[in-house]
């Protein structure tokens, strides 16, 4: 199988080739087949890779070189592939929710104009996602990182005539970059510390590497994750690239994408190993950025939003595992979460198509009795979120939180960390649930509720019009419900790390403490919600719950400090610079102050041309006794 | 007695040439003009250059000369014209550079070792001969009409040209006639 | 009382430095144009005193090879005289019809 | 496979065009095109014939007499770091006679004599291995590029190209004065001569080595010297951009390592954190300034400020991979910016207006432009898979090694980087086609294409296959970084 590896990206590559180039000519079906037979291809080489690597003894892996990409002297990055355990777990996740997606968006995306656009972009992505999973050096790894980067620009800017799209897409990438960057000073530190970019000798190098250099690479290799995986203080663009189409949101900025931060950090687990300050400032920023968008998923309107904030509360909870260097087990909720989070954005994704691009809950309500399959479904996705009992999400989370509680290897347990995440677990029931309850339930508002938001695409659409969306999109749900529902059973920290050691000390506690929670989140939100609307209006026009819902609403106001504390200086910055410091110092005062300099001497000298010979003949008598008196001043002298 | 004639034509010549700068009437100059360059004539004379005398009494003393008296004929200038209205300033500064470029001449003249040494050296042999018969015609045809036959050539084109030249910038042309004919002239000042 | 080449150079240079000072206090363009013609001939007779005294036993020191050099040198440059007398006289005469001027202060195009 | 014949071709086609009449202008055009394409034939006969395991020293180089008095030499030979810098410059040609094949109507026969020129004094500077030989190509390239501003610029062309005269006059005539104390002190023009010689070191080295950096500083450009870039792009023909963005300044890059560096190399290592300090103003300043241009030239010619910063960053760090970054990115900056201006050309030529103002939802309406203008766009941001990124990586690496900092604050620029590229791709291509003369605005024809997609093609090929490149540079800066070693640097 190690002959085909190459395979995996290169599929979806051809894919996009032949869908962006010949893609406008081949007609729709066509694209749809080309691209979901160049993922599905990945997909059945990923299974068989990834057998083999299941198959054989822990440590075996696949491995494909491809001679170099750069050289410079002692420095050589190669074009190689490699298929561990964990990259072949990721390599699975990728290529089969891709897949899913891929076959939802044949049914989500059609009629559109750029339908073949979507493809290419979507195929581009597969192919950059399995660049960064498969490589097996780090440069190639940010060849695929910034790759997915792109295509995440591109896609989020798909309905590019929206100039709101395209900003957001910027943002993100803009964003990215600023992680990229760190990313990239981490890569250099990496060379200067290890002479290497390939992940086995930097592993291999970890524990080698003197501790203060360890703490830097890390730290500049988690700012990258940081960038991509959407965390405090860089998490802000993930929420508004949920402009790109949905299909888009729930395999890059869902499933796969973001995560590579954390597939980032467990593909270089040792050398954070080395860097224990780092691993705490990792688990410390995942919690509070679980914390922070979960309270800010609360107030959201758009359905969307929500799934954003909640991804990217859930991507903290994989950091907050990963801090713990619990890696195996950060990559269990990865891949639950690709599960769940991909069923809810498709399911999110039904619901849109089905209210014709309606995405503003406050104009849904009561369409559990219309789309009865696209709720059951939203549901599971909805209880695996939560960490309803023996869900996918329950055993993946509780697995976090009970390592928070107990510790993990040589780390000390963070009551902390655990407490603020037992709290976001709540909050996160508390508020998938709000959702479903002013989606599903309740009575429908899309007709009554005309101006609720202003970006909304339909009108006051009749309840009895809204219909359950085309069998190309329910079969992916099905799927991914399935999943959901079953993934926690997936022993995946342990096939990832064989000599695993969990503590066994109070796991079933944990697991009842975080059952009980989610039941009571779920509980708490179908009741006020479905029972009390009147007393949560009460709360809400009350002062406290007032600035509480402006906060959240606003998300406490971290993208209007951005752009006061550091967009705005930097546009005066610039503003400045161009016309006082080009333009006034140095071409006004120095540039044509010299030109001036030069042009007053010369209507000085030109005085002493007044046009009449005589005068020049002085000059020049001048000159000659000048060049007598000094020629023989210096044969004198 | 070779320096007895140098040094009385010496002092004419350097009186003449005086005369000639500062004479108001520029056919006194052109007159006196002609004295000086017989003076140098007869001084050549005395340098063993009989050739060059003869040459500078026919060259500068002919032809040269009766251009000079031809154009002020032509011109035939007004006693107003001939004022010169030089201011007194001009004229002290003008003396002075001279002065100073003779001073800073006669100073290097001076201080030079070779001028200073330099004098009959004893020569013997054809050296001798060669030397004593440098200014004859015959040495000097030979020598123009062989080694230095390019420089002659181009001499000979140069002067052609200046004839083309000076024939050209002296033929009237209509334009010329009509312009000259307006009474209104052409201030130089405007021009400027 | 011998004839040396100081004291012939002295002449020469009081000659160059009176046609120096013609040159420049003169407006007759004329005059100016002999003054020219003074300076010319201080020349001259400088290079046929170097001609006639700078001797070293293989010849003229002046160009190193033959001696009628100094000679052939003032020869040129009389001829050059000649043209530059004849030029500038035809430059004064068509000047004249122009301006009607002979006065060198009055020609004050030659300026930016 | 003779430099002489490279640099004859050009020359050669400028007198057949002086025989054909002036209003003849297809044939004109026509045959400056084919004298362009045999420039380079024959270049990439160089590049065939090149041996990079040849060692040290200069390969297919001729020697004779030129003025035997000064010892002045006809001397010319290329290393790995010059050999593409040739190619790179034979390749620009017909393309920017290509470009400008409909867009100049005066003077056509001028035009391309000028451009041809132009072509023959680069690639001279290039292989010139004699000091004054290399002044004398460098003083002459600079009169066809100041005729094709002055002449075929825009409205503010006259001022342009004063400037830009001006500005490179001032720097070459104090090399000028620099190389003739150079050779008082050692006696030769001849480049590896010199290189044999014991280096100027002391006052005298630093300030000879001033001078000559001074005037590559200008040429490259570096902050704070670069003012007249903006305005002789902004005002140039397309043509004129894409040479003077694509070979011109490369020249100052050049200079540096050929002559600045090794000449003085203690006072190279002295001014190199000085050097690298106004290298990353340069970066970060020339990024700042694309966010408020208005005219998309002058954004693009800001932004080549930018990346030439990059360059001399990596130059200026001296470890190989810096100095491998350097000759690399040297020639993508060639080609992205090349084609950035190319494309700039393209819409110019249909709309007549180069304010960003004017232009939105291009996309639909020029696709193969838009997809162009993205490739482009994010070779020249640097994304890997592309050349932009190599290059960028390398000097990035190579700066680290350094220092960490320059770096780090280098890094910066790339985030810029890409806000403004994209901000300005999304100001032109994206939006609703508001305008009606942006909605009937044509795609790219044949012509543009057959010039804008080998370039492309090089972005691909050089971010995919760096190596193939890298290879052949590697001996000639292995021998670069010994000599300087040698010379005590």
């Amino acid at each position: 199988m190690d002959k085909w590896i190459f395979l995996i990206p290169l599929l979806p590559f051809l894919g996009f080739l032949v869908n962006g180039l010949l893609g406008r000519r081949l007609g729709d079906r066509a694209v749809a087949i080309i691209g979901c037979a160049s993922v599905a291809g990945a997909f059945a080489i990923s299974v068989a890779s990834f057998m083999q690597v299941y198959d054989a003894k822990p440590d075996t892996f696949l491995q494909q070189d491809f001679g170099a990409w750069i050289q410079a002297g002692d420095l050589s990055v190669s074009f190689g592939l490699i298929i561990d355990s964990l990259s072949g777990v990721m390599c699975l996740v990728v290529t089969g929710v891709g897949l899913l997606i891929h076959v939802y968006s044949t049914g989500y995306m059609k009629g559109d104009a750029g339908y073949y656009r979507f493809f290419a972009y979507l195929n581009l992505f597969m192919a950059s996602m399995l660049v960064l999973v498969t490589a097996d050096n780090i440069v190639l790894m940010f060849l695929g990182w910034e790759g997915v980067g792109l295509c995440s620009y591109l896609l989020i800017g798909f309905w590019y005539k929206g100039l709101a799209n395209c900003s957001a897409g910027i943002k993100a990438f803009v964003v990215n970059r600023i992680g990229d960057l760190g990313f990239l000073l981490g890569i250099f530190a990496i060379w200067a510390a290890c002479g290497s970019f390939e992940f086995s000798a930097i592993v291999a190098e970890a524990p080698n590497i003197d501790s203060s250099a360890a703490f830097w690479i890390c730290l500049l290799l988690f700012v990258g994750a940081c960038g991509k995986s959407a965390q405090i203080p860089l998490y802000v663009w993930l929420p508004d690239a949920m402009a790109g189409p949905t299909p888009v949101s729930a395999l890059i900025h869902a499933a796969t994408m973001v995560t590579s931060g954390v597939y980032l950090l467990a593909r270089l687990g040792p050398l954070f190993d080395a860097a224990p300050g780092v691993l705490t400032i990792v688990a410390t920023i995942g919690a509070l950025t679980a914390l922070l968008a979960a309270l800010i998923a609360f107030s959201q309107n758009d359905i969307k939003k929500v799934l954003a904030y909640s991804t990217v509360s859930q991507l903290g909870y994989m950091f907050l595992a990963a801090g713990m260097g619990a890696y195996s087990v950060a990559i269990f909720h990865v891949v639950t979460h690709a599960f769940f989070k991909a069923l809810l954005f498709l399911g999110a994704g039904a619901v849109i198509h089905s209210l014709h691009h309606e995405q503003d809950m406050r104009r849904m309500g009561g369409l559990r009795r219309r789309l009865p399959w696209t709720f059951a479904l939203y549901l599971i996705g909805g209880l695996a979120l939560s960490g309803f009992p023996l869900t996918a999400g329950f055993f993946s989370k509780d697995e976090i939180l009970h390592i928070a509680h107990s510790g993990f290897g040589n780390i000390e347990p963070r009551s902390v960390l655990w407490s603020i995440g037992l709290l976001t677990a709540l909050l996160t029931a508390f508020y998938t649930f709000r959702q479903i309850a002013l989606v599903f339930f309740g009575s429908y508002r899309g007709a009554s509720e005309p101006q609720a938001s202003e970006e909304s695409a339909a009108h006051g659409l009749e309840l009895d019009k809204v219909k359950e969306s085309p069998l190309s999109m329910r079969i992916p749900l099905i799927v991914l419900a399935a999943l959901s529902l079953t993934g926690g059973f997936l022993a995946i920290p342990h096939f990832l790390q064989p000599g695993i050691e969990i503590p066994e000390d109070g796991k079933i506690s944990g697991l009842i403490i975080g059952g009980i929670v989610s039941i009571a989140g779920i509980a708490a939100a179908l009741t006020i919600y479905l029972r009390f609307p009147q007393a949560l209006k009460g709360f809400l026009s009350s002062a406290p719950g007032k600035l509480a819902h402006r906060l959240s609403s606003r998300k406490f106001y971290v993208d209007e400090i951005y752009q006061k504390l550091i967009i705005r200086p930097i546009a005066i910055i610039a503003e400045i610079c161009f016309y006082v410091v080009d333009r006034l110092i140095i071409d006004i005062i120095l540039v044509h102050g010299s030109s001036f300099g030069a042009s007053a001497l010369g209507h000085l000298l030109r005085r002493l041309q007044d046009g009449r010979t005589p005068t020049y003949a002085a000059w020049f008598l001048a000159g000659a006794i000048l060049v007598l008196a000094v020629t023989l001043w210096a044969a004198g002298g | 007695m070779d320096a007895l004639v140098f040094l009385i034509s010496g002092v004419l010549m350097t009186a003449s040439a005086l005369l000639v700068v500062t004479r108001k009437n520029p056919v006194y100059s052109a007159i006196l003009l002609v004295v000086f360059f017989l003076l140098t004539s007869l001084n050549f004379l005395v340098l063993r250059s009989p050739f060059l005398a003869v040459i500078q009494v026919l060259v500068y003393g002919g032809a040269i000369m009766v251009l000079f008296v031809f154009v002020l004929m032509l011109l035939n200038l007004t006693e107003e014209e001939l004022d010169e209205k030089v201011e007194p300033g001009r004229k002290l500064l003008a003396g002075a550079g001279s002065v100073l470029l003779f001073v800073l001449l006669a100073w290097a003249i001076n201080s030079s070792d070779r001028i200073q040494a330099a004098g009959e050296t004893d020569l013997t042999g054809p050296v001798k001969e060669s030397v004593a018969r440098a200014g004859e015609t015959r040495e000097i045809g030979k020598a123009l009409f062989s080694e230095h036959i390019l420089p002659f050539e181009f001499t000979s084109i140069l002067i052609f040209i200046a004839i083309i030249g000076a024939i050209y910038l002296t033929k009237t042309r209509r334009a010329d006639h009509r312009r000259t004919a307006e009474p209104a002239v052409k201030q130089p000042e405007e021009s400027a | 009382m011998t004839l040396s080449l100081d004291l012939c150079l002295y002449l020469c240079a009081a000659v160059f430095s009176i046609g120096v000072y013609g040159v420049l206090s003169r407006q007759n363009i004329i005059v100016i144009l002999m003054s020219l013609e003074l300076m010319l001939n201080g020349v001259n007779l400088a290079i046929i005193s170097f001609g006639r005294y700078f001797i070293t036993p293989e010849g003229s020191a002046l160009s190193g090879t033959g001696a009628s050099s100094s000679q052939i040198f003032v020869i040129i440059v009389l001829a050059i005289a000649a043209a530059e007398a004849a030029v500038g006289l035809a430059i004064l005469l068509a000047v004249y019809r122009r301006w009607r001027s002979a006065r060198v202060s009055d020609m004050r195009l030659l300026k930016g | 496979m003779s430099i002489t014949l490279t640099l004859l071709i050009p020359v050669a086609t400028a007198l057949l065009l002086l025989c054909i009449p002036k209003d003849k202008t297809a044939e004109l055009r026509i045959t400056a095109l084919f004298g362009s394409l045999a420039t380079l034939a024959f270049s990439l006969a160089l590049l065939g014939g090149f041996d990079a395991q040849y060692g040290a020293g200069f390969q297919f180089t001729e020697k004779h007499e030129w003025v035997p008095s000064l010892q002045v030499h006809y001397h010319v030979g290329i290393d790995g770091i010059s050999l593409f810098l040739v190619v790179l410059s034979a390749l620009l040609t017909p393309i920017a006679i290509l470009c400008s094949w409909k867009s100049v109507e005066k003077r056509v026969r001028e035009f391309h004599i000028a451009l041809l020129l132009l072509t023959s004094g680069v690639i001279g500077v290039f292989v010139a291995l004699d000091l004054l030989l290399f002044y004398v190509f460098w003083e002459v390239m600079l009169i066809p590029m100041y005729l094709l501003v002055g002449i075929w610029g825009g409205t503010e062309r006259i001022r342009a190209a004063v400037k830009f005269f001006i500005y490179t006059m001032a720097g070459s005539l104090l090399m000028f004065l620099a190389i003739l104390y150079l050779y008082q002190h050692t006696g030769t023009f001849s480049v590896e001569d010199i290189y044999q010689k014991p280096p100027l070191t002391g006052t005298a080295g630093l300030l000879c080595f001033l001078a000559f950096a001074l005037s590559f500083a200008i040429k490259v450009p570096l902050f704070p010297v670069h003012t007249w870039l903006p305005d002789a792009h902004t005002e140039a023909p397309t043509a004129g951009s894409v040479i003077l963005a694509g070979v011109l300044l490369k020249l100052g890059i050049y200079g540096f390592i050929r002559f600045a560096i090794p000449f003085f190399p203690e006072a190279a290592v002295l001014a190199a954190p000085w050097i690298s300090v106004l290298a990353i103003i340069g970066i970060i300043f020339g990024a700042l300034m694309c966010f408020v241009q208005e005219d998309m030239k002058r954004l693009i010619a800001y932004s080549s400020v930018s990346h030439m910063g990059f360059v001399v960053l990596g130059l200026f760090a001296f470890n190989e991979q810096g100095v491998q970054g350097c000759v690399l990115q040297m020639v993508n900056h060639g080609i992205s910016t090349g084609a950035l201006f190319l494309l700039i050309g393209a819409i110019y030529e249909r709309r007549h207006t180069r304010r960003i103002i004017d232009f939105g939802g291009l996309a639909p309406v020029a696709p193969k432009l838009a997809i162009i203008f993205f490739i482009t766009t994010l070779s020249s941001i640097g994304l890997p898979f592309l050349n932009g990124f190599v290059g960028e990586f390398l000097i990035l690496q190579g700066a680290y090694s350094r220092n960490i900092f320059y770096a780090a604050f280098a890094g910066l620029g790339i985030i810029l980087g890409a806000i403004y590229m994209l901000t300005l791709y999304r100001r032109i291509f994206f939006g609703e086609t508001d305008r009606e003369e942006n909605a009937e605005m044509k795609d790219l024809d044949g012509r543009e294409l057959a010039f804008l997609l080998p370039l492309v093609g090089l972005m691909v090929f050089l971010g995919l296959f760096s190596p193939w490149f890298t290879a052949k540079v590697q001996p000639s800066i292995e021998v670069w970084m010994t000599l300087l070693l040698e010379r005590g640097g």
